[in-house]
């Protein structure tokens, strides 16, 4: 046995599971009654979402002027919160979609998480880009449909109408990709539903998925497919969204770097997020055997990894506005370190390159409180990142007599409250009903690393 | 019209794999065979044909960002051409992202479309089980008793000595 | 015997088919891309195809712009020289009605009757037209009365556009577009009906196909077209229908 | 139809918000009948045609909209176009020409008259901003007595009463106004007060200029104002006359001081100031020297005595001279260069102190510049008052003699120094009957509050300079039951008559025959209402030879207090002495100096405010000898002399207790002005009424600070064009968003301090030729004076709103051009100032147009960046991606729910909604007008048909627009213009708006050409 150990991988599962005890560690919570804990937190959570809607609908109705925007800063915390949640949102395609091609079979564990992870994400996303206009009831002119204005289109060489499409693309695709991989999931709860609206809505929406292996032969074709599109997607998603930027005029801005920038910053925010939600999953779940500190360290890693990437961007902007010889370009990297907003830049820097450096000492990776630390400090350190950026390249650009300061109103901080408020209460939702691990899946990769007996089933 | 099938049910996906090879050995016709989960080896098993999906998808990918490229050039440069920003009418290089998150979409949405059509899976479909537990912890090979040379007591002997926990005999006329 | 584990009903089991969703689908977008260029013309609040308000004074434009063929530009003078096209003032109707102040058989039947009743004809005034004297508060002797107030016409406006659209009758005028054109066979209309609806899209296709083929669709630019180099806004290419924004919006 | 009578259309915002009840008010601003010679304008009692007063009273499914034609329509009256009709500017007694644009019976604009003499063609912020006066809604409608609505009627018959009780008595009658240059008006006045025994006419004018005229009266002989030719002097050195802003004439002194700095004719003059605070004229200034007030007649002095050598004669006094902060050496060289261009040059004071003026003319004398530069024997009269009169009839009052007193144009309760007692005062008089339009601090106290019309909406005269005769016409049929002056005072002269009639009689029997080219009396009439001046023969002056003898040197600056400051009061360019307080878009008007708005403010030097520990926004206290104190924010005031703290006159006025709502209305809205909406603090009890002049410098106060806070609602909050020094990129100078050159450099070359940019090539051929016109504009900052005139014009012609205080301090100020100002330092410690004024640029490679992505924002086929706000979605990354930051947006929905006020909107441009982007258009409505009329002649769009409103109105000729694509085009050969450059040309987005250097006269700095200075 020792030797075999030895020969074989790790577990990916802990505990010795059999394939009937996956289901029901996994289901049993949801068919149970929520703990006070889970009702503690979808209340704590409901009434920020609450508080977000009612900011939202104070806005509306009265104007974009209830932010703390003016004519220099046009974009603060609405563009900042879409890239942020956007950002958050790429782990989950990364999980399923890239590990899945690289056959890193860990990720079984908390694809599903990830996942679901991602397309609140992009939910929270998707609501900034259409209240931030002025006139959000008119949002939808930004899709080219015929009309009775000659008609006229949509300019495809805006990179909002590119954002439109590139978000609109992956909320489809992601939720598509996550349904896909519910499907024998939901096939399972309506089997051993025993409560009639559970089998019912089940019974719906699992398409009358029996396990039959003809089906289970393409679902892997698709699955892979899906992957397959879903990972330049991913990667062209936060691209699109860094042309936001980059195509733009001002200094600070207009710079080729961002596009790799932003995905690997959106990757690194986005594993931060998936490990953050994770230690509280299996914790409140109790899924410590799924969840293992294994997976944890292997996702530090990857933390670190992106955190490496980020960091040498930082540097590297730096260089190139030295290198560059525009004065204006010199001085928005100087403003940003040195300016009224030194504070947030090394903020950004702190948690996005220095505090991750933790993650090389493996101590550190398998210490889940450090961890969970680690990882807020991230998410906290990347969304001043895009902070940093939109408000310091505008609020002093080329022209001196327009610098002004940007400062958030209340209304603009209950919304982004909101947006924390939304995700969480999607995702406690998403906890109790929904299997928060992959079922089909880990029992794929239960036998991985255990020795293959031909006697285990006595 | 009605068919006499003959259903093992096993616990564990080797001897599920066995069970097949056994079966295909003997040449009984394979129905279908019910897992919890894609087991590997299954389709090699069973002999089954890859999928042709891939091409749908590959088409309909080519489609879509065909269709997107040449309604971005028609609606910017044919039918109301815009001065925007100088730049000419015909900005290609610009509809390049545009062009290939709509060839993405059609490809994915296509993928999931054709998987649920060949599958004959819809919402509310009434799910069809050849035994409980399939989705659960079951594995189960459903065989067709073709024709006379079937003797069901002795693949049911086989199926036993491969460790099914469970070997029953069905008449249907609609499981697949 | 294989078991049913979920039992739809109904209505979802006839949705369920999903040949029918699939075709269901298939047919809302097409209707969708195909109504959508004319929803304006049904639902959309502010269109107003096929308004036909009642005006104050029953003025009939197919007996005076049909029959009786008075020039459009007659009472509506603004048009060639101003923005809008406008209503005449009240003594632009004074021009004929001092002396036609009924129809003519009205007049020849009081003739008649006076010649029966042996005694002077009355004089005999319409009742719409009466309005128009009473709205310059003028007396029977055609005259102003100081004693009665004047009133000005309130006319119900057909022809309406949003605040954000500027048209000017006329560019539109002077490069020899038929009133007709946009405001529909007038001189055989009673009371005066919205019949094209001024959408965007309406001016706009017309600007481009008068840009390409002239105002007759043959080519036909009313005078010749310019050269090149004298470009769009040049003299002599008279008719020249810009789609820029601000020729409408500002 | 009733069925469908559930839903509301309107067609503007207006509409919804009022409802039925724009009807009422339409129609009772238009009422029927008025005077029998406005027949010509009766078409105003069916205004509304089509578009003007449509109005939705609820209705049917679609929005039910009335057309009301005229029942008679003049010839010249075609619905939906313009007129335009001559008049004067009754804003000050300046008296420049205007031409009122009048739509469907109403004017929506003021614009420049060009062929006026005064102001040849530009308007002033203020002359501009006075239009919103007239439809204010609360102007006095009716007349008041003690406070309530009283009738015409019954107030005439009270006053005729009791003035023939006091004509009686005998007791005193006094006749108190504010400078009055109508002719008309002042014999109307002079025929009434005949009628009484003890009767005078005391004028006096807040902003004093009083001591310039008592000294020509001991100099001269007589009383006058010489008329200042500032276009003729090749060296002007002014002593704190801050004449291109606030002092006497600035539009038609603006005007002159351009053509004598006219570069391309390579004329340059030299102009030296010394001032003690930075006023709109220093900042132009070739050489500026902060000064101390005290120390101006020491500079005088030294000057005079300087020239004196030169000329031979007697220097009045020979003793060592006082030390001054200006240096002997300069005041040698400007003595010499002053010597070199006599009679070319001009001396000008602002001061109201009768030795300082004294010793301005005798310099002016010294250098024979009476007769060049100063005109004598054509004098202004835009300036009557008399400080000695003024003390006078104080003393009366306080004395409690003045029976009857008469307040016509002036505001003394408010604007002099008086306080409590003045107002005490004033109450003893037992009849006191104040004309105004609106209740000021004056009218409060009187028994009868006349309303007076505004002077768009009455006949009036002006004769600003002898042989000049102006005409004021209505241009609407009167708001409210107003009355003019002289209508009133004809009735209670026993002769009541319009005021029409009124002015042609007495243009008849004393205009007319000063001139000699018309013999009919109708012809000259009709020809000065059509020009909207007459120019006649000058009044005949007696002047006497110059008296040298009283102008005696001033040996010694006051003795001021240690640790105190000389605190000098001025006058804004928006408020001037606080007359308009009630206008909204003149306390949003920014600052040309401060860029703050709507409020007043302690102006501070940097090194004081160091030493006191005071930041921008500080409250401090100032605290005078006589125990007055005040508080008021602090703002540090680059260029201002140390020992000064300079506070502007005209706010904190009752006729600002309005604005407490201005502004949107929301959860984290500050009301941020002050009591009631009052807006700033009254500084006039600061003033000193003594040595019988106004003294604005007079008073010595100590400033501490309070330890709280005012954070100033300023426009502009980096003020030069050097980055901080921390954040200096190693290597990198100011920025080149100004470019500038020295006069010697420019006669060189006159392509010098221009950087130059090579031209870059484009990466695709363009698809878009320009084959039509083009559309370009070019603005000369060297002439800009930063006045801020265009401001205001570009506010009135496209509907832009009021955004307030609060939203002002959030960086959100609505004006489509705005003029930076930043401030540099010469290497000898000057302050300079260099102006510009930015609007959209209208880029050929526009930026914005790339990211929107509804396509609101696209070029056009003449070049212009257009902005489509029906298709903004308000995304505002066009705002972002715009170098220039010249786009605004709709934050809130700005108010426009007084009925009446929106009577001032342009029907020609939309008002825009909340929730999209707004900006610069080069007034398109101007330029499709335009376009429209030449094609329906079958002609091109000639040079100079279409203006814009900042350029129309641009008192300095600074403005340039046109067709870049006819070379020939006024603006094609400004394009063409060696000076010119392009704000951020490297970005290559190819504006098309060019701007030429400021080119300054004084030496170069730095290494190259330090010793070039003299020019030819």
């Amino acid at each position: 046995m020792a030797e075999a150990a030895i020969a074989l991988p790790q577990p990916l599962i802990e505990g010795d599971k059999s394939i009937a005890q996956v289901t029901h560690d996994v289901c049993a919570p949801m068919e149970a009654r929520p703990t006070a804990l889970w009702w503690v937190a979808l209340l704590i959570s409901s009434s920020f979402l609450l508080l977000g809607a009612a900011a939202i609908a104070y806005q509306i109705s009265v104007g974009v002027g209830t932010w703390g925007l003016n004519r220099t800063v046009g974009w603060a915390f609405d563009i900042t919160n879409f890239v942020f949640w956007i950002g958050i949102g790429h782990a989950g395609t990364l999980i399923s979609a890239i590990l899945f091609l690289f056959r890193q079979r860990w990720r079984t564990s908390v694809n599903r998480a990830a996942e679901a992870m991602t397309i609140f994400a992009v939910m929270c996303a998707g609501i900034f880009p259409v209240i931030h206009t002025g006139r959000p009831w008119f949002a939808y002119w930004m899709f080219p449909y015929p009309n009775t204005r000659g008609p006229l289109w949509v300019n495809f060489r805006s990179p909002l109408v590119w954002d439109f499409f590139a978000i609109s693309t992956y909320f489809t695709v992601s939720a598509m990709f996550w349904f896909i991989g519910m499907l024998p999931d939901l096939a399972t709860i309506r089997d051993r539903a025993t409560a009639k609206w559970r089998r019912k809505l089940a019974g719906v929406l699992s398409l009358g998925w029996n396990g039959s292996y003809r089906a289970w032969q393409r679902y892997e074709v698709v699955y892979l497919m899906l992957a397959g599109l879903g990972t330049p997607l991913v990667i062209s998603v936060h691209t699109i969204v860094s042309w936001d930027f980059a195509t733009a005029v001002l200094p600070g801005w207009h710079a080729t770097i961002f596009p790799p920038y932003f995905v690997a910053g959106a990757i690194f925010s986005g594993m931060a997020m998936v490990l953050t939600l994770m230690i509280i999953a299996r914790k409140l779940m109790h899924l410590e055997d799924y969840i293992t500190i294994r997976h944890i360290d292997r996702m530090c890693k990857l933390v670190i990894t992106t955190s490496a990437i980020v960091g040498l961007a930082y540097g590297t902007e730096f260089f190139t506005a030295l290198y560059s010889g525009s004065s204006y370009e010199q001085f928005v990297f100087l403003n940003r370190a040195l300016g009224p907003l030194f504070w947030g830049y090394w903020t950004m820097v702190g948690c996005n390159v220095f505090v991750p450096q933790l993650l090389w000492f493996r101590r550190v990776r398998t210490n889940v409180p450090a961890v969970f630390t680690i990882c807020i400090l991230v998410n906290v350190g990347m969304w001043f990142e895009r902070f940093i950026i939109i408000v310091t390249s505008l609020s002093r650009d080329f022209i001196p007599a327009n610098w002004f300061h940007y400062a958030p109103t209340r209304v603009e901080v209950a919304t982004l409250l909101g947006s924390f408020g939304l995700f969480f209460t999607l995702f406690l939702l998403f906890c109790r009903f929904i299997p928060v691990i992959a079922v089909a899946e880990v029992k794929g990769v239960l036998k991985y690393g255990k020795p293959r007996l031909e006697s285990a089933h006595e | 019209m009605s068919k006499r099938l003959l259903v093992g049910v096993f616990e564990s996906e080797d001897d599920t794999l066995a069970a097949i090879r056994a079966s295909r050995q003997r040449n009984f016709k394979i129905v279908d065979v019910y897992t919890p989960y894609a087991v590997h080896g299954v389709e090699e098993a069973m002999g089954l044909a890859p999928s042709r999906i891939p091409w749908v998808v590959f088409a309909l990918g080519v489609l879509g960002g065909g269709l997107k490229v040449w309604f971005e050039f028609w609606t910017t440069a044919v039918d109301w051409p815009v001065n925007v920003g100088g730049k000419p009418f015909n900005s290609l290089p610009a509809f390049v992202p545009v062009t290939f998150e709509v060839m993405v979409l059609f490809a994915a949405v296509g993928a999931v479309l054709s998987f649920f059509f060949v599958c004959r899976l819809y919402p509310a479909k009434r799910a069809v089980l050849p035994v409980a537990g399939v989705t659960d912890n079951r594995f189960a090979v459903v065989l067709e008793q073709t024709d006379s040379t079937f003797e069901p007591a002795e693949v049911q002997k086989m199926f036993e000595k491969l460790h099914a926990v469970h070997v029953e005999e069905q008449i249907t006329g609609e499981v697949a | 015997m294989a078991r049913p584990q979920a039992k739809p009903s109904g209505i979802l089991r006839y949705l369920a088919s999903p040949f029918v969703t699939l075709v269901l689908l298939t047919a809302l977008g097409f209707s969708l891309l195909i109504l959508a260029p004319k929803f304006n013309a049904y639902a959309l609040p502010g269109n107003q195809l096929g308004y036909e308000p009642t005006q104050p004074v029953a003025f009939s434009h197919r007996l005076h712009a049909g029959e009786l063929q008075v020039q459009c530009l007659y009472c509506h003078s603004g048009a060639e020289k101003s923005r809008h096209a406008g209503i005449p003032a009240a003594n632009v109707c004074m021009n004929c009605h001092r002396f036609v102040a009924a129809p003519l058989g009205a007049i020849r039947a009081e003739d008649e009757l006076a010649k029966k009743e042996k005694r002077e004809p009355r004089r005999v005034v319409s009742p719409e037209i009466q309005k128009i004297y009473d709205a310059l508060a003028l007396n029977e002797k055609m005259q102003p009365d100081p004693a009665k107030p004047t009133a000005p016409i309130a006319w119900m406006k057909v022809h309406n556009l949003p605040d954000f659209v500027y048209f000017d009758h006329r560019p539109h005028v002077n490069a020899g577009v038929a009133c007709q054109k946009c405001h529909g066979p007038v001189e055989t209309m009673e009371r005066v009906r919205q019949v094209e609806d001024l959408s965007m899209g309406w001016c706009v296709n017309c600007h481009r196909g008068v840009d390409r083929a002239g105002l007759d669709g043959n080519g036909n630019f009313t005078s010749a077209p310019a050269p090149a180099a004298q470009g769009p806004m040049s003299v002599t290419h008279r008719v020249y229908a810009s789609i820029d924004c601000s020729t409408c919006h500002y | 139809m009733s069925k469908r009578r559930t839903k509301r259309y309107w067609k503007s915002l207006q509409e919804r918000d009022a409802g039925p009840g724009v009807l009422k008010t339409l129609a009772d601003e238009f009422p029927e009948g008025g005077p029998r010679q406005f027949r010509r304008r009766d078409f105003l009692k069916a205004t509304g045609f089509t578009l003007g007063v449509a109005f939705a009273t609820g209705c049917s499914r679609a929005p039910v909209q009335r057309a009301i034609p005229l029942l008679s329509q003049p010839e010249e009256m075609v619905p939906g176009r313009a007129l335009f009709y001559a008049s004067t500017c009754g804003g000050c007694s300046a008296g420049c020409g205007l031409l009122a644009k009048v739509r469907d019976g109403r004017p929506i604009k003021l614009e420049g008259n060009p062929q006026h003499p005064v102001s040849r063609g530009g308007l002033c912020a203020t002359g501009q901003a006075n239009i919103l006066g007239l439809y204010d809604s609360q102007r006095l409608q009716h007349p008041l007595k003690e406070g309530k609505r009283s009738s015409w009627a019954e107030v005439d018959r009270e006053i005729q009463a009791g003035l023939a009780s006091i004509r009686g008595d005998r007791g005193a009658v006094r006749f108190l106004s504010g400078t009055i240059t109508s002719p008309t008006t002042r014999a109307t006045i002079q025929e009434f007060l005949n009628g009484f025994p003890d009767a005078r006419h005391i004028v006096y004018d807040p902003l004093s200029s009083s001591a310039l005229l008592d000294a020509h009266e001991q100099t001269h002989g007589v009383r006058i104002l010489p008329q200042f030719h500032f276009d003729k002097a090749e060296v002007i050195v002014s002593f704190d006359a801050d004449f291109l802003g606030t002092w006497i004439s600035p539009v038609g002194y603006t005007a002159d001081y351009r053509a004598g700095r006219d570069l391309e004719a390579k004329r340059g003059s030299y102009h030296v100031q010394f001032e003690p605070r930075m006023s709109v004229t220093g900042s132009k200034a070739d050489r500026r020297f902060a000064v101390a007030p005290g120390e101006m007649g020491l500079l005088l002095t030294h000057l005079a005595q300087r020239i004196a050598r030169k000329t031979g004669t007697a220097v009045p006094c020979d003793e060592p001279e006082t030390a001054s902060s200006v240096g002997a050496a300069f005041l040698d060289e400007l003595a010499d260069r002053l010597w070199h261009a006599r009679g070319r040059s001009l001396i000008v004071c602002g001061s109201n102190d009768l030795q300082q003026q004294l010793q301005s003319n005798y310099l002016n004398h010294l250098l024979g510049n009476y007769g060049s530069t100063l005109d004598v024997e054509k004098p202004s009269l835009q300036v009557q008052g008399s400080d000695k009169e003024l003390g006078g009839l104080l003393a009366e009052l306080q004395d409690g003699n003045v029976k009857a007193l008469f307040v016509y144009g002036a505001n003394p309760a408010f604007d002099l120094p008086g306080g409590d007692g003045l107002a005490g005062a004033l109450r003893k008089v037992p009849l006191l009957v104040s004309f105004a339009q609106r209740v000021d601090e004056t009218a409060a106290l009187a028994r009868y509050v006349l309303p007076e019309q505004h002077y768009l909406e009455s006949w009036n005269d002006a004769e600003p300079v002898s042989g000049l005769v102006s005409v004021s016409q209505p241009t609407i049929h009167p708001l409210g039951d107003a009355r003019s002056l002289v209508e009133t005072i004809a009735t209670w002269n026993g002769k009541p008559k319009s005021a029409y009639d009124l002015l042609r009689e007495h243009w008849k029997a004393d205009i007319f025959p000063r001139q000699k080219r018309e013999s009919n009396f109708d012809a000259f009439w009709d020809r000065a209402v059509h020009d909207g001046f007459a120019e006649v023969e000058p009044l005949p002056i007696k002047s006497k030879e110059f008296n040298a003898q009283v102008a005696r040197p001033i040996l010694k600056a006051p003795r001021s207090e240690t640790g105190a400051f000389a605190l000098v009061l001025y006058p804004t360019v928006a408020m001037l002495d606080g007359r308009n307080a009630y206008n909204p878009w003149l306390h949003e008007l920014p600052d040309p100096i401060t860029k703050v708005t709507w409020d007043n403010y302690a102006c501070i030097a940097p090194a004081a405010a160091q030493r006191l520990g005071v930041e921008d926004g500080d409250v401090v206290c100032l605290g005078s000898s006589g125990g007055q104190v005040f508080e008021l924010p602090a703002y540090i005031q680059p260029g201002q002399q140390d020992q000064v703290v300079a506070v502007a006159l005209g706010y904190g006025s009752k006729l600002s207790a309005r604005f407490a709502k201005v502004g949107p209305q929301w959860l984290d809205a500050l009301v941020s002005v002050g009591d009631n909406g009052v807006v700033g603090v009254n500084a006039a009890p600061l003033l000193r009424l003594s040595e019988g002049g106004l003294k604005y410098d007079g008073v010595q106060v100590k400033v501490s600070r309070t330890g709280k806070q005012r954070e100033l609602a300023s426009t502009q909050t980096h003020n030069t064009l050097t980055v901080p020094k921390k954040l200096t990129p190693p290597g990198s100078g100011p920025r080149q968003i100004v470019q500038e050159t020295t006069l010697a450099s420019f006669l060189k070359d006159p392509h010098a301090g221009v950087e130059d940019h090579e031209e870059k090539e484009d990466l695709w051929p363009t698809d878009h030729p320009y084959t039509g016109p083009r559309w370009g504009m070019v603005i000369d900052q060297n002439a800009c004076t930063g006045c801020s005139s265009c401001v205001i014009a570009c506010q009135v012609e496209n509907n832009i709103p009021v955004v307030g205080r609060d939203e002002i301090r959030r960086n959100r100020e609505m004006h489509w051009i705005r003029i930076d100002r930043y401030y540099s330092e010469t290497e000898s410690g000057q302050i300079e100032v260099a102006y510009e004024p930015l609007m959209c640029q209208q880029c050929e490679n526009a930026p914005c147009e790339t990211v929107c992505p509804v396509l609101a924002t696209v070029h056009s086929e003449d070049g212009l960046n257009q902005q489509v706000y029906n298709r903004c979605i308000g995304t505002r990354y066009c705002a972002n991606n715009c170098p220039y930051k010249a786009r605004r947006f709709n934050w809130f929905n700005y108010a426009h729910d007084d009925q009446l006020q929106n009577l001032v909107l342009n029907p020609d441009v939309a008002v825009r909604s909340r929730g999209v982007m707004e900006k610069c258009t080069f007034c398109v409505q101007r330029i499709q007008e335009a376009k429209i009329e030449a094609k329906r002649r079958g002609e091109r769009v000639s040079d100079g048909v279409v203006e814009t409103a900042c350029q129309q109105s641009c008192p300095a000729r600074a403005i340039f627009f046109g067709d870049l694509n006819d070379a020939n085009s006024h603006v094609s050969k400004m394009m063409a213009n060696p000076r010119r450059y392009r704000v951020l040309e490297e970005l290559n987005v190819r504006p098309a708006v060019g701007y030429l250097t400021i080119v300054r006269n004084r030496p170069q700095e730095g290494k190259e050409e330090s010793k070039e200075e003299h020019h030819g």
